[in-house]
């Protein structure tokens, strides 16, 4: 589906990502780990096209999107979520996820001022769409409530709502689990199964291994901008490397 | 809504008429607006406390209502239509050319008269029926003022005159006048008066080029600043004024005297050797302090409106602007060097007040009188 | 050491906590829980006295310090790791370290003390030291605010949340030293998503719901609690 | 090549002037994230205070511009605290909008107290030095030498003590200073303080070149904004810089181009600039 | 997608009362106060798009009302073409000057765009006051015939009133099409966050310079009117004071809020009239009136009316109105970036 060659990334003089490669496969789970500063998110930044990479080559299902601003990137199906939670503050929820599907309608002010069929149509898709994967993340009954009065759980939820609103093949998250406690992160983790189920790929940065281990088909490690393993969590979780730089002896106790 | 009330009197009724007046009250040109109000209102007292004129039957006394418009065009359009809606005015004053371009573009539809303080000559070329310009055209000065200087100190001129549209239009008839005497021009700078926060490098630029007369003028205070850097760089020659800087304003902040050699203007107005001038002088004295002195703007607009109050009279009517401007030059006659500060000889048939403006220039650290052709 | 007694607060209308009673005593390691927007940076934001509560007391060492200023009451020995970090993020790493020395400022070798001790704690931070703090990895600013915090030497420190973004092994070794800060005779009160780990090393413990406090006890009885279990820790 | 250095030194005069006043707005801008526009009026009371002390109550003209910059510190706490504290937590434009208050208040207020005319601010150094063929009054080299002198003192306060870094603190995060126990409303009051003595004192080196008047601010103010963006907005050094680029800028364009376009060049300078580097000259690196 | 006038039947009545007016009284003042006053709102309208909806806080707008007014006066006297194709000159001429100013000037962000463009608007000023071969500088540009569409003429001042009123409810009736639609929303989406909406594959540039172009357009037009109407022009009135004079206009009625440019344009302009009788008071009574309307009505006229609807409404919260699936929640706080860092 996505596929990177060396990709590099430096800022001055320090290389945040470090010649990764890496393969996200169509229909999978896939997660990124490894400690803080690796270059995770730089990394996203740079598949998703936040950032242009200093060099490498990126491929998306074959064809090469190496500097496609992010917007680009977004229309080509790859969709992201912050690691800080973004939404639109003071707006209701359903008005969160209507902007969510203008990328996919075509209408402009023109449109939108003489109010033509092709506008119409535009505009219910957009809302219809918006429903929608709001019943799909389970958050139905917060539609109109404004964001900033939901709690930061639901919020994570309506941000996935908003990537998933953008009809992407892709979906990267950022830390999605960050923040919230035990039991909703396992509701989380639920959902996360379901996009899956519904066909789409998924790439999940996280620290909570416990959730990565049981959700994700492969897993690579980032230390210091390059990648240090790759591989299913079993071999992940044995893999003294990683252990060392990343997991720790606790990780043991805590995930088995 | 409160002009013309008529209240209860001896023979006719007593009545209010308003004058208005739309000019700058804040903003970069408040003084200049100041001035001007300062000489309409003085009239204003003076007549109604006279007993106010005698139009027709009634007594009538004057009111003055000004608005501000900050020096702008748009805002003199709305203040005049005020005025003449809301407090009935016929007459109203304006201190910029702006400003009356503005109030042409409706007044004769409108039926007000427009008393223009500019001598700008565009607004009298544009044959308005109903505007009198005030002051004199600007081109009676550059060739005397030319002359004298060249014959003192020599044919090469450099310009420093403000950017505003006044001292552009100076400076193209000036340098007109200076060329056709067979002077040189040999360096132009102009800087924006109002806003500059030093004038010394324009002063060095022009300098560069050793002229031995420097061309300078906007308002008198940054003109004298200009001649103090000029001196302050070590210049020697004489300096033309164009007329919106005055000489007695300048002395004041250059504060030695001895700055002022070889600056040739126009003669304050204050000095004319008149009675009404002499009058005038001690009562604005009395009003603003000893040590102010009255500028040209003031006196202008003091007897324009003994002129303006004169029409009404002959006119016998307040209200219609064009009989009013019919008879202005009837008015203008009547107004003897005594009554009034700047003596006015009629109207022009342009629409223009007859003047005599004359020049002085410092010579051997004397001022001296220089005669000026008549404007017309 | 600090007691809330019947604390609400309010955010306009909002009302975000409901009378607040809440103890630390010298030398305790407290845990605050609760689910997201519980309140729990409500009640620290509050201590902090960057929120006037409505209602009820704050008193600090026998002082009553609900009216306080924010600068007072740090001066007075309180030190939070705020929610969000709050760092000076176009200030060098080591500069936001050393304001966070602000109290003590007068007292150069103290301060200096103080940076040996959190670049012990957070190695990471001594490599990264001239360079700009917004520039560091999420993780990585995280620990310059507890690392600043603890430039305060308080003597009740109150983290909301250290341990968000943090991988495992940094986690981990936070716990650690939280530990051995309170072990150091620092009292703390500590928000955590990670009930867990909280639990092993707090003595005491709250459970937050919707502005109330609903639980109280050790932390021996809390983790036993069934339904602590079952909220908080997860399987 | 006279007229060059003659030039040069020109330059560096108004480029004094114009540093003074935009660091004042830039330090402001970092606290407060406030454009400031009432600054230029805050720098024409600072000239017209000083003239009054040495007109009305015969001070002398060092003690008169003492009295000033004092005076002008306590309006400026004044400002902090009634107008722009409680407009914290209100959107920006507000602060900015009733900064513009703050401007027609202070010009009207003036004009009602001191009249519209020009008045004309005498200093003792009316002297004219002849160097190496350059002129330069002696009032004009006290602008430079003063100026240089208060601005290297500024910044030996904001980077060697405490209390200046507590300023830059404030201006990255003021809860956070908060937390740290830093008094942030007090150092938001030095920071209105120091702006409005720097006005001041700008003010009153700079009137005796020029005359005092109502609006002697306005342009003052508009050029200082020019230099701020252009240095970067909030960034120390670029005010500075940019006060004396621009004024170079405007004394040189005024002799080789035509000094009726100079103020042209100046914006058009700064567009150019910013087309190339969006953030200013001196812009600090952030994520 | 409620604001504080719900009903079309508000709007309906407003329109009808404007109608009337002339019809009501002949006070050349008065409708004269009300004709600057709907040229004005059509400007500030077209700020409140690019500064109130998308966020960018442009200071140039004062600038672009001169490009507008300089154009139709220039086309009308020099090129003595007619009032309708001058007016639809000048406008398109405005959009393209703004789209070009708009490609450069929108890669800056926040205050750094807002000086960028104060200094925008300060070129163009000096432009129009320098260029005199064309613009004839400081005198001004005499001599704009009375317009004309077909053999009517527009000398009068009522014909004059209904021939701006037709524009401002064109303009306004736009202004709402486009807020309530996915452009409008789009645009509130950059001014909340121009990185989630860059995520969300919306091409931000693009859309701000969209934006930006249509808020061009309006002044242009408010300029072009405006020319048409006064027949003189000077350079003054691109000057920056006129900027403010808008912002201010908007803050008061309202920032993104549909009816706020109208409420509270004419609602100032009103008092600044009534102040006028202060004279040099004026200001200093209205400077500090000014910092207490921003200090106690941060929202505005309109944005305060929509906040007590709404706190009105959120007691209703849990039954939504079925029929109106585009609630809007309240105004934003900020100009930019109101996200919500969790
Ligand atoms: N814009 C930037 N300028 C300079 N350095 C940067 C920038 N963005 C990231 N870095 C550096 O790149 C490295 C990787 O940062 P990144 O945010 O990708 O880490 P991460 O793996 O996501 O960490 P975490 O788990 O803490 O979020 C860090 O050392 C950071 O300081
Ligand atoms: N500035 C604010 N204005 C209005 N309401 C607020 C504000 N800050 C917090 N709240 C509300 O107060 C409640 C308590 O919030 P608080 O931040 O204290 O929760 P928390 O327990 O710290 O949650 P989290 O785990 O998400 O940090 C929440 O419902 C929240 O929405
Ligand atoms: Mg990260
Ligand atoms: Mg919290």
């Amino acid at each position: 589906m996505l596929k990177a060659e060396k990709l590099t990334k430096s800022f001055g003089g320090n290389k945040a990502v470090n010649e990764v490669d890496f393969h996200i496969r169509k229909g999978e789970i896939t997660a990124i780990i490894g400690p803080n500063g690796a270059g995770k998110t730089t990394f996203f930044n740079l598949i998703s096209g936040f950032h242009q990479p200093t060099s490498g080559r990126l491929l998306l299902e074959g064809v090469d999107v190496t500097k496609k601003p992010s917007y680009r990137m977004a229309k080509m199906g790859v969709a992201r979520t912050f690691q800080t939670t973004k939404l639109f503050a003071e707006a209701t929820v359903i008005d969160n996820l209507i902007v969510g599907h203008r990328l996919r309608t075509k209408s402009g002010l023109m449109g939108a001022v003489i109010q033509s069929k092709r506008y119409k149509r535009d505009e219910s898709a957009c809302i219809e769409k918006a429903l929608q994967v709001l019943d799909f993340v389970g958050a139905s009954d917060l539609a109109y409530r404004p964001v900033a009065s939901i709690s930061q759980e639901a919020q994570k939820r309506v941000a996935i709502a908003l990537a998933l609103a953008t009809n992407p093949k892709l979906v990267l998250l950022d830390e999605p689990a960050a923040g919230i406690n035990a039991d909703e992160t396992s509701g989380l983790a639920d959902l996360i199964k379901k996009m899956k189920q519904a066909g789409l790929t998924v790439c999940i940065i996280e620290h909570k291994m416990q959730m990565i281990m049981n959700l994700a088909d492969r897993i690579m490690v980032l230390n210091q901008g390059t990648k240090i393993a790759e591989g299913t969590p079993a071999e992940i979780s044995q893999n003294e490397t990683v252990i060392e730089a990343y997991l720790g002896g606790a990780h043991h106790a805590q995930a088995h | 809504a409160c002009g013309n009330q008529p209240t209860s009197g001896g023979g006719g009724q007593t009545k209010v008429v308003n004058i208005g007046w739309s000019g700058p009250q804040s903003g970069g040109a408040a003084l200049y607006g100041k001035n001007t109000l300062d000489g309409l209102q003085m009239a204003v007292d003076d007549i109604n406390a006279a007993g106010g004129i005698q139009v027709g039957k009634d007594k009538v006394t004057l009111k003055l209502v000004p608005l501000d418009d900050k020096y702008a065009p748009n805002e003199t359009a709305t203040n005049a239509r005020r005025l003449k809606t809301e407090h009935k005015a016929t007459i109203i004053f304006t201190p910029h050319s702006g400003g009356v371009f503005a109030m042409q573009t409706f007044n004769a539809q409108e039926k007000f008269l427009i008393a223009a303080y500019t001598s700008e000559p565009k607004v009298t070329e544009a044959k308005n029926p109903l505007t009198v310009r005030i002051p004199p055209r600007y081109d009676t000065y550059p060739k005397p003022f030319s002359e004298e200087m060249m014959k003192r100190f020599g044919k090469k001129v450099a310009l420093v005159p403000g950017t505003h549209q006044y001292a552009k239009d100076w400076s193209a008839i000036f340098k007109k006048t200076w060329t056709e005497l067979g002077g040189e021009i040999v360096a132009e700078n102009p800087v924006d008066y109002n806003k500059e926060s030093d004038f010394a490098p324009a002063v060095t630029k022009a300098l560069a080029a050793k002229p031995d007369v420097l061309f300078v003028g906007g308002a008198s205070q940054p003109t004298a600043l200009v001649i103090k850097a000029a001196r302050d760089q070590g210049f020697k020659g004489g300096f033309i004024l164009m007329d919106q800087a005055k000489v007695e304003e300048i002395e004041p902040v250059l504060k030695d005297p001895k700055m002022m050699e070889g600056v040739i203007g126009v003669m304050p107005a204050s000095q004319l050797p008149n009675e009404g001038t002499k009058k005038f002088v001690e009562s604005y004295q009395k009003k603003f302090g000893a040590d102010k002195i009255p500028t040209s703007e003031v006196s202008y607009h003091y007897s324009a409106m003994f002129v303006f109050a004169k029409a009404m009279e002959l006119a016998g009517t307040t209200e219609d602007a064009a009989a009013i401007r019919a008879k202005v030059n009837e008015a203008a006659k009547q107004m003897t060097p005594d009554k009034i500060p700047t003596p006015v000889s009629g109207l022009a048939e342009d629409g223009a007040l007859i003047t005599e403006p004359k020049a002085t220039t410092m010579k051997d650290g004397k001022y001296i009188e220089i005669p000026l052709p008549v404007s017309k | 050491m600090l007691k809330l007694i019947d604390v609400s607060v309010k955010y306009g209308s909002f009302k975000a906590l409901h009378s607040i009673n809440l103890e630390i005593h010298a030398g305790e390691l407290v845990v605050l829980l609760g689910a997201n927007g519980a309140g729990k940076s409500t009640i620290f934001r509050t201590i902090s006295g960057l929120l006037k509560p409505t209602n009820g007391q704050v008193q600090f060492m026998g002082q009553s310090i609900g009216g306080w200023s924010p600068n007072r009451i740090v001066k007075s020995g309180i030190a939070q790791c705020p929610e969000g970090r709050k760092l000076f993020p176009e200030m060098s790493v080591l500069k936001n370290l050393v304001l966070g020395g602000y109290i003590h400022r007068k007292d150069k070798s103290a301060i200096a003390r103080s940076l040996e001790h959190v670049f012990d704690l957070f190695p990471v931070l001594y490599d990264k030291k001239e360079q700009p703090a917004g520039s560091l990895s999420g993780g990585q600013q995280q620990m310059v605010a507890i690392a600043r915090a603890l430039m305060a030497r308080p003597k009740l420190l109150l983290l909301d949340e250290p341990s968000v973004g943090l991988a495992p092994l940094v986690v981990e070794q936070m716990f650690l030293t939280i530990e051995k800060i309170n072990r150091d005779g620092t009292g703390v009160l500590l928000a955590e998503q990670n009930a867990f780990a909280a639990l092993q090393i707090a003595h005491r413990g709250y459970i937050i719901e919707n502005g109330h406090l609903v639980l109280e006890g050790t932390s021996e009885t809390l983790r036993d609690n069934e339904e602590v279990r079952r909220a908080y820790i997860g399987a | 090549m006279d007229l060059f250095f003659q030039q040069i030194v020109n330059g560096l005069v108004l480029g004094s002037i114009y540093s003074l006043v935009a660091l004042g707005i830039t330090l402001i801008y970092g606290i407060m994230h406030l454009p400031n526009f009432a600054h230029g009026h805050l720098y024409m009371l600072g000239a017209y205070l000083t003239f009054l002390m040495m007109t009305l109550y015969g001070f002398s003209y060092w003690p008169a511009i003492l009295v000033s910059v004092a005076a002008l510190v306590v309006i400026g706490m004044l400002l902090e605290r009634l107008v722009f504290r409680p407009l914290q937590n209100a959107p920006h434009i507000n602060m900015m909008i009733a900064a513009v208050g703050v401007m027609l208040f202070i010009e009207a207020t003036a004009r009602k107290m001191w009249g519209s005319d020009y008045q004309r601010l005498d200093s003792p150094y009316d002297g004219v030095i002849n160097l190496f063929g350059l002129t330069i009054t002696e009032q004009r080299l006290i602008v430079i030498v003063s100026a240089i002198a208060l601005m290297v003192g500024l910044n030996l306060f904001l980077k060697r003590t405490v209390i200046g870094s507590t300023i830059e603190a404030m201006a990255q995060n003021r809860e956070g200073a908060f937390l740290v126990g830093i008094n942030a409303n007090k150092v938001s009051l030095l920071t209105f303080a120091i702006a409005s003595g720097l006005a001041a004192a700008a003010a009153s080196l700079a009137a005796p070149i020029n005359l005092v008047y109502p609006s002697m601010g306005a342009m003052v103010n508009l050029k200082a904004f020019v230099i701020i963006v252009l240095g970067g907005m909030g960034s120390i050094p670029g005010a500075v810089l940019g006060g004396y680029i621009l004024g170079l800028a405007e004394s040189m364009s005024g002799t080789y181009i035509n000094s009726e376009y100079k103020d042209l060049a100046a914006f058009v300078l700064l567009v150019l600039i910013l087309t190339v580097k969006p953030t200013g000259l001196f812009a600090k690196e952030a994520r | 997608m409620k604001s504080f006038f719900p009903s079309k039947w508000v709007a309906a009545l407003l329109l009808v009362t404007a109608i009337a007016i002339p019809l009501l009284t002949s006070n050349t003042y008065y409708l004269n106060m009300l004709i600057m006053a709907f040229i004005w709102t059509i400007a500030v309208s077209g700020m409140n798009i690019i500064a109130g909806y998308t966020g960018q806080l442009s200071l140039a707008q004062a600038g672009f009302f001169g490009i507008g007014a300089y154009s139709l006066g220039l086309l009308m006297t020099k090129a003595e073409m007619s009032f309708l194709a001058s007016l639809a000159i000048a406008v398109a001429l405005t959009g393209i000057i703004g789209a070009v100013v708009g490609i450069i000037s929108l890669r800056l962000k926040g205050h750094y765009f807002a000086i960028f463009s104060l200094c925008v608007g300060v070129i163009i000023l000096l432009v129009i006051e320098k260029w005199e071969s064309l613009t004839e500088g400081i005198r001004g540009l005499l001599g704009i015939p009375i317009p004309k569409i077909g053999s009517f003429e527009f000398a009068s001042m009522s014909s004059q009133y209904y021939l701006i009123l037709f524009f401002l409810v064109l303009a306004m009736f736009v202004n709402q099409r486009i807020v309530r639609s996915l452009v409008g929303r789009t645009f509130i989406s950059i001014r909340n966050s121009e990185e989630l909406a860059e995520a969300l594959g919306i091409n931000v540039m693009r859309n701000k310079i969209l934006a930006f172009v249509h808020s061009t357009v309006l002044a242009g037009l408010a300029g072009a009117l405006y020319a048409g109407y006064i027949r003189f022009l000077g350079p003054d009135i691109a000057s920056v004071e006129h900027t403010f004079d808008m912002l201010l206009y908007l803050l008061v009625g309202g920032i993104s809020t549909l009816w706020g440019p109208l409420v509270g344009t004419t609602l100032v302009m009103i008092l600044m009239q009534l102040l006028q009788s202060w004279q040099e008071y004026r200001m200093i009574f209205f400077g500090p009136l000014l910092v207490l309307i921003v200090m106690f009505l941060p929202y505005g006229i309109m944005g305060a009316l929509n906040r007590l609807k709404t706190k009105r409404d959120s007691r209703l919260l849990s039954t939504p109105d079925e029929n109106a699936p585009f609630q809007r929640g309240v105004p934003d706080h900020r100009l930019a970036g109101g996200e919500i860092d969790a």
